[in-house]
């Protein structure tokens, strides 16, 4: 199978899931893994981030996601983990890692899956800081990295 | 009909999950959200900017004109911030 | 220390390095580790690849890299592992990772440093195979993909 | 002058190090490669194709146009392969 995609509340650690990744391809020249962090700036910190999701549509949004990246990167496998629920500042959020002969495919792979994640998945951010909770707003370069694609 | 409700929009109705039963001149995802609005002042409170309103017809994400007929569950929520 | 570079002939664990560089930076959001691994394809195998470097000028070129990549893209931090010597099919040649406030920036400075690193820095790559030891030839796509940073 | 050799230009002249006296006469690295090759048939037909042949002086990457003079250390060596 070449394509693993995963949602889960708990915390998970981002080099035993690259270890596990780069297990014995002979073909694989190249790896790339992405690992998105919750962060917390001093000038507006914040205490935790809460993940929301639609679950049998995010499931299926990024194995989407991840076909399309292998069918148009000829990437030999991708893997994408996704958390939801409570996280803190230092926690990874998301993990995607892309396999292919060379570095330009798994790159572009990666950031491939990575910009329609963030604007095609259904999640959703809440910040919990010192002005109480917040939703995250979505960004418009979200939207314009995924159209660099079409 | 089954309809879900995320994010800022369940927080703000106070519920995520309601079942509902729109007239036969529903025809579209538009209509039904008009249908809810009529029916209720915090939806059409939440519903005021269309465009930021995404929707899902029976888990899979769709365009406000799509037809309802026949859908099971039909799901609103705010533009998506994954990663 | 923003930056490491290390020259080592010894093998490296991919996922220890990687959760090593994650340690905690609370203004990160984005990590991108990129690694390279030793090729053996079925057409064309080989049993191994001997890396032969000029010690000095590849640290000093792979720092410069380093460098120039965190200025570029405002990088929180670069660490690039590069073997030596022999190395067998599956195992990493190279790891190269960057820290960055946003995905954008972390994925084009490990690019950058990658494009750099592959025809800038005075390594030689040889493979042996069926047919005895050949030396592996520069490719004009590495020199290309130089190119597009200028 | 110390001269190094890498990779398969170390393999072909079978040696990766040697100690040079070049004459005034030399006073670019390509003046420096032509001296070597005069000297040496081995080298010559190493040198052949000289944009396939980089350059580094006292442990800075340069172009063959470069002034040797006070040179301590010229290295001789083929197209990077890194990564």
């Amino acid at each position: 199978m070449s394509i693993i995609v995963r949602l889960q509340s708990e915390i998970f650690d981002p080099g035993t899931e690259t270890n596990a990744f780069l297990k014995a391809n002979s073909k694989a020249g190249a790896a790339v893994t992405f690992t998105g962090l919750v962060r917390s700036e001093p000038k507006n910190p914040i205490t935790s981030l809460t993940l929301e999701h639609y679950p049998p549509v995010a499931q299926a949004q990024l194995e989407d996601f991840a076909q399309k990246a292998i069918t148009r990167f000829d990437l030999l496998k991708a893997t994408i983990i996704h958390r939801y629920g409570k996280m803190l500042p230092g926690e990874p959020i998301v993990q995607v890692m892309t396999l292919a002969p060379h570095r330009r495919a798994a790159f572009e792979g990666a950031e491939f899956i990575m910009d329609f994640l963030k604007t095609g998945a259904p999640f959703w951010k809440k910040e919990t800081g010192k002005n109480g909770e917040v939703w995250v707003a979505a960004e418009c370069r979200d939207d314009d990295a995924r159209k660099r694609w079409e | 009909m089954k309809i879900l409700y995320f994010a800022w929009l369940r927080e703000r109705l106070n519920r995520g999950e309601e079942t509902v039963f729109p007239p036969d001149s529903v025809k579209t995802i538009a209509d039904l959200m008009d249908w809810l609005a009529e029916n209720d002042e915090a939806i059409a409170l939440a519903f005021e900017k269309r465009d930021l309103i995404k929707t899902a017809l029976d888990e899979i994400i769709v365009e406000h004109d799509t037809p309802v007929k026949d859908a099971k569950t039909i799901a609103f929520f705010p533009p998506m911030t994954g990663g």
